[in-house]
């Protein structure tokens, strides 16, 4: 069973991920975009990437009604970033599983400090989402499916932080691989997307010579 | 059935730590951890004695009872050892020892200690004896093979004996009755004896001040 | 009906590009649209979120380009996109969006709702499930030639009352003008006074302009009501005749949603570029402004604000020249707190002041604005929108408000140089 | 100093004992005069085979000044001899903490539902209302349960560790236990400092509405009810709530406290104060696990209509007014009252789920 969930299973999920994400993309890619034949009034090059980088930093109108998803998206974003990439597990892992690369780690409480705001920004945001009627209202299926698995994987993390008992590393292997999985179908696709739905408006808006 | 125990005599003891290096060396212990260190007291002063500490190894070990996972066990020979594979590092061991024996590889900010790791008496650990686990988690097994600890047998001035419980009791015994008394009852036992009174300066030459 | 019902759901799909296929992908339902929406922070009522009205369309593309969503179909379930959605969410998509673009400036994915929410609009239209009040105002457009049905012989009483009052000779279907100018019906019917104030700004600044008597209507109601086809031919018949007068400009009139049909739908709608340039009666202002033709005398001393009309400053990028032209004839000109490209629509824009049915809704939503002008204490408003300033007045007189609306072109014509021997 | 450390710890339960749970802590604290002569009957292991070493020992052991020495080896400690009070925590593990503890714990199991099967659960005697009022907005609830589910966990993994050893191992046996346990500790010594914000977050919310007032005093005079099976007048909060969001307060402080200085050995504490750091956080946590076992009694079985204002963010209108009449009848005159068709308007019941909430606060 170990074995399968640190051999097999890993390269499939990591297959799955891979070739999901690329379909995913390439499937909206396909769906196309008609030429702005109008005459623009900027560039939608320059308006792009603008956005992109733009949309990290809210809005005022957000930031005093949405306060709590604010705070709790960033804590729960620059959280999971940086223990995903920068926890000396994951770097070592990564470099001995995927790239063979290897850059360095943050220290240990730097990782224990983003995994708690990570927790603390994903408890809040699932909070919220059932309990604010907006989000209750367009909450489906995926968005509890894809926190839960999220939010396991995390815990599952926290509880083999002691590294030294393989069962607690092979559940949380075994519950990143059903993430890995799971991803290119659901709405954690937004990881990658987000970076064309605001290219695409920031040069629809950049074309118009607004600021998106 | 033998009950092998640690005996330090503080009369012989000349804070020389080889027995601390010894252990380092025959159980390759980690960074940070050492399982037999040197006290002394009233460094410099009259009265100074030095006393290496280790495990005990008690017939009622505090940190067999307080481990919430029950990882120690005591063999026959009345070593008390743990078993690496069950410990979770929470230190209470630590806590409840009064000779501060359990040690921890890591800093510990957030409690990450790593296993604990103490004195076996170079006897090893649940694994098969002499078998390459063993040696990874638990050093020597010196035991094993017939022999007793290094740190005592590296002793110069064989001030720390180690073996079974009885057979140190009559060397003890015997060096008591030829200093005829308990030192540290009696205060500086050859003070009483020396030729001049102390010198006004107090201590050892290396005295840290 | 079921056919009609078919057609909707085809002319959805066929809306749904890269663009909605992106946006869909990348929602995480967090909600933050309804922030930024007047009529969910009016309301407090979670359906008036800005994502959810999306709904039939997002079930239409989660069905049909997902993995579940096929999978699910394959095997015959999950639900697909009914005409009980369409019938449930018609008042969303109409009543309670007025096309703004707030929620769109929010979205932290960078989602551009309000173009979605424009799409969406193509298939009810088609599935014949859009109110009445726009329906008939498109049929009249298509018809007449204009939504409120205004002929060229109304525009012709108009321009010959103003010709009356100015003394001056307001050029029709002059050949070879530089600029032809459009007007929304509402200013031919409501504010005539738009029609005067050009006539002396240009007349003043000696622009060559003209009025074609075959295009005169700039509001588009097919863009609203989401009938492209509709829409194209509102716009080809100015094309047309801008074509045909030979001009160089033509001058979108200060109603809202007619500059974004007219600049930046329009050629898209009809699948060719223009072989003329469109610019906004504020561009050109300000235009005239800064080349010294157009000479403005004294400021006002009464405090003024701005509402900025969404389709010209959020989603039509006109959002520099009314503030330079406010400032150059108002002495205190107060922004309020919300302005510019994140500013709060008056509640009418996007075809919801044609719909009758929407307007104890509008008038609710309007709080928003009577805040904004209760922070600021300022009782006089400019703004750049007929519809606006309709919506506006309407807002004002049902919360029994003593504030003014003021076109800001008529507020330049104001304050022209009386000085006849200046051209 | 044996004897000081003993007091201080019998201090420390005497000042929460004062004015928390007097019955639950007399049982604490009294097994502590009878530890500290037991510890010193005790004095060193007894050894079934003479050490020659135990004279040496207790030779240095009684004197005190000498346990101090100095090594060469580097370390917190490193220098002591002797830790007198190792012994003393591990009797207090071992005697007080796990038996009384878990007795005390399945004690208030057992009294709720003797409790339950005697008053069964508090109905809203004039029934449910057709009109609900405000009692958390969205953010009151969130930080709640955001509260409720770090504490939930570390009460258990909190328990599993302490309770592990005599209750787990005999079924699951060592190996799958120890990694249980590894998970538990790791999981609550990560979790832990998330407490701390979260109960930062709901003093910040919670505490003006937690001020005592006049009338907190009849409230307890009559047992809140219990006694005479009248409803006491009480604010948003009764004197019940306010004490037990105290207690969240002051011995949640302590056990943060000390769970912090149990999980950062860096800062060169020695052995007494995690000892000590650990006495304190243990018997905080049983108190906070006892009282909110009740806590949960009430939400749950207790009480009808007392968890919809944390379900739902509303309240029904008779509810309030018979829990909390002052607050209930001022906001009723001041028109706060809505209709249960506003509300489910406002909550979008429409769409079947689970939980409800508020709309945002402005």
């Amino acid at each position: 069973m170990g074995q399968f969930i640190d051999g097999p299973l890993w390269a499939f999920s990591l297959g799955v991920f891979v070739l999901g994400v690329i379909w995913r993309v390439v499937t909206i890619l396909i769906a196309g975009n008609r030429s702005d034949l109008a005459t623009a009034k900027g560039s939608a090059g320059k308006g792009a990437i603008r956005a992109v980088f733009s949309r990290f930093i809210p809005e005022r109108t957000v930031t005093s009604r949405g306060r709590i998803q604010l705070i709790a998206g960033y804590l729960f974003h620059l959280g999971l970033l940086a223990l995903l990439f920068f926890a000396k597990p994951h770097v070592d892992f990564i470099a001995e599983r995927i790239t063979g690369l290897s850059w360095s780690a943050m220290p240990h409480w730097a990782f224990i400090v983003s995994a708690e705001a990570a927790f603390i920004g994903l408890i809040l945001l699932w909070l919220h989402r059932v309990l604010n009627p907006v989000t209750r209202l367009l909450s489906d299926l995926d968005d509890h499916v894809g926190s839960i698995l999220v939010f396991l994987v995390m815990l599952t993390g926290c509880l083999a932080l002691a590294q030294s008992f393989e069962p607690l590393r092979l559940i949380h292997l075994l519950l990143a691989e059903l993430l890995l999985i799971y991803f290119p179908f659901s709405k954690l696709m937004h990881a990658f997307t987000f970076v064309m739905s605001r290219g695409y408006t920031g040069a629809t808006m950049g074309r118009k010579g607004i600021n998106a | 059935m033998a009950r092998m125990k640690f005996y330090c005599d503080p009369e012989r003891c000349i804070e020389c730590n080889a027995c601390v290096t010894a252990c380092k060396n025959e159980n390759e212990v980690p960074w940070g951890v050492n399982r037999r260190r040197v006290v002394t007291i009233n460094d410099g002063d009259e009265g100074e004695r030095s006393l290496s500490v280790a495990c005990m190894h008690c017939s009622d070990a505090p940190c067999a009872t307080v481990c919430p996972v029950d990882c120690f066990y005591t063999t026959q020979d009345g070593v008390v050892l743990h078993d690496k594979d069950i410990c979770i590092g929470c230190g209470y061991c630590f806590y409840a020892c009064p000779f501060g024996a359990p040690q921890f590889p890591e800093d510990g900010a957030f409690a990450t200690r790593g296993k604990m790791d103490k004195c076996t008496f170079c006897a090893g650990g649940p694994e098969a004896d002499n078998s390459s686990d063993e040696h990874r988690k638990y050093g020597s097994n010196r035991l094993a093979e017939g022999k007793l600890p290094l740190c005592a047998e590296m002793c110069s001035t064989k001030a720390l004996l180690a073996g079974d419980a009885d057979t140190i009791s009559e060397i003890y015994r015997k060096r008591v009755i030829n200093r005829s008394a308990s030192v540290m009852a009696r205060g500086v036992s050859y003070r009483d004896a020396s030729f001049r009174a102390p010198r006004n300066a107090s201590g050892k030459s290396s005295a840290k001040e | 009906m079921s056919e009609k019902f078919e057609q909707g759901v085809q002319a959805l799909r066929q809306q749904i590009d890269a663009r909605i296929s992106a946006y869909f992908s990348s929602c995480v339902h967090c909600g933050l649209c309804a922030e930024a929406c007047l009529f969910y922070t009016e309301t407090n009522n979670p359906r008036f979120t800005p994502i959810h009205k999306l709904e039939p369309m997002k079930k239409l593309w989660r069905r049909e380009y997902t993995f579940w969503g096929k999978l699910a179909a394959a095997f015959g379930l999950g639900q697909s996109l009914t005409e009980d959605d369409f019938a449930e969410w018609e008042t969303l998509v109409y009543d309670s969006c007025t096309l703004c673009g707030r929620c769109s400036m929010v979205c932290p994915v960078g989602n551009d709702i309000t173009y979605m929410i424009r799409k969406q609009r193509e298939g009810f239209s088609v599935a014949g499930y859009a109110p009445d009040g726009m329906k008939e105002a498109t049929r009249r457009a298509l018809k007449i030639g204009s939504p409120m049905g205004v002929t060229y012989k109304t525009l012709k009483a108009a321009l010959a009352h103003v010709e009356k009052d100015t003394g001056m000779t307001i050029p029709v279907d002059k050949q070879g003008a530089d600029y032809m100018t459009l007007f929304s019906s509402m200013e031919i019917v409501n504010f005539p006074e738009y029609i005067e104030s050009i006539a002396r700004i240009f007349d003043a600044t000696g622009v060559s302009w003209t009025i074609s008597s075959k295009a005169f209507e700039a509001t588009n109601s097919g863009i609203q009501i989401g009938n492209k086809e509709a829409a194209a031919e509102i716009v080809n018949r100015v094309v047309i005749a801008a074509e045909k007068l030979g001009v160089k400009y033509v001058i979108s009139p200060e109603c809202g949603h007619a500059y974004t049909a007219i600049r930046w739908e329009g050629p898209n709608l009809i699948g060719r570029k223009y072989p003329f340039e469109v610019i906004h009666i504020l561009e050109l202002l300000d235009q005239l402004k800064k080349e010294g033709r157009l000479q403005l005398e004294y400021k006002d001393s009464i405090p003024m604000t701005l509402h900025d009309p969404c389709q010209i400053v959020r989603r039509g990028g006109v959002v520099k020249q009314p503030r330079d032209l406010l400032n150059s004839v108002a002495e205190h000109f107060t922004e309020m707190k919300d302005h510019g490209v994140m500013n709060w629509c008056c509640g009418g824009g996007g075809g919801v002041s044609a719909n009758e049915r929407a307007e104890p809704l509008r008038l609710q939503v309007f709080n928003r604005k009577k805040r904004q002008l209760d922070e600021l204490g300022i009782n006089t408003m400019v703004t750049a929108c007929a519809n606006c300033r309709i919506t506006l007045e309407e807002g004002l007189e049902h919360n029994e408000m003593d504030a003014e609306v003021i076109s800001l072109t008529e507020l330049i014509a104001d304050h022209l140089v009386k000085d006849e021997s200046k051209v | 100093m044996a004897r000081s450390i003993t007091l201080q710890i019998d201090n420390r339960n005497k000042q929460h004992a004062g004015w928390l749970l007097l019955l639950l802590l007399c049982l604490f604290v009294q097994p502590f005069d009878t530890f500290a002569k037991a510890s010193e009957s005790r004095g060193i292991p007894s050894a079934v085979v003479l050490n020659p070493a135990a004279e040496i020992w207790r030779d240095v052991r009684q004197r005190e000044q000498l346990t101090n020495g100095t090594s060469q080896v580097k370390g917190v400690d490193s220098g002591v001899l002797i830790n007198a009070y190792g012994d003393q925590w591990r009797n207090f593990r071992m005697q007080q903490l796990i038996p009384i503890g878990g007795f005390l714990l399945i004690g208030v199991v057992i009294a709720l539902a003797l409790f339950y099967l005697f008053r069964g659960k508090v109905a809203i005697e004039g029934g449910e209302s057709d009109k609900k009022l405000l009692r958390y907005t969205n953010y009151e609830q969130l930080i709640h349960w955001f509260i409720a589910s770090i504490f939930l966990f570390l009460a258990i993994s909190g328990l599993i560790i302490l309770f592990g050893r005599p209750v787990l191992i005999p079924i699951i046996g060592k190996e799958v236990f120890s990694i249980i346990a590894s998970a538990c500790k790791e999981g609550h010594n990560l979790m832990g400092p998330l407490f701390l914000v979260a109960l930062i977050l709901i003093f910040i919310k919670f505490v003006r509405r937690n001020i005592y007032q006049k009338g907190d005093l009849s409230w307890l005079l009559r047992g809140g009810g219990i006694i005479g099976k009248k409803h006491v007048p009480s604010n948003f909060f009764n004197m019940g709530e306010k004490t037990m969001f105290w207690m969240l307060v002051l011995v949640g402080s302590v056990v943060i406290i000390s769970g912090f200085v149990l999980i950062f050995p860096i800062f060169g504490q020695g052995r007494e104060w995690m000892e000590l750091a650990h006495v304190g956080h243990a018997i905080g946590a049983i108190l906070m696990i006892s009282v909110i076992i009740g806590h949960i009694y009430i939400g749950t079985i207790g009480m009808e209509g007392a968890i919809e204002g944390m379900k739902t963010g509303y309240c029904d209108l008779n509810w309030a007014k018979e829990h909390h009449d002052l607050w209930a009848t001022k906001a009723e005159q001041q028109g706060e009252a809505i209709s249960n068709d506003k509300v489910s308007q406002l909550r979008e019941v429409s769409s079947a789920q689970p939980l409800g909430g508020h709309v945002q606060e402005e």
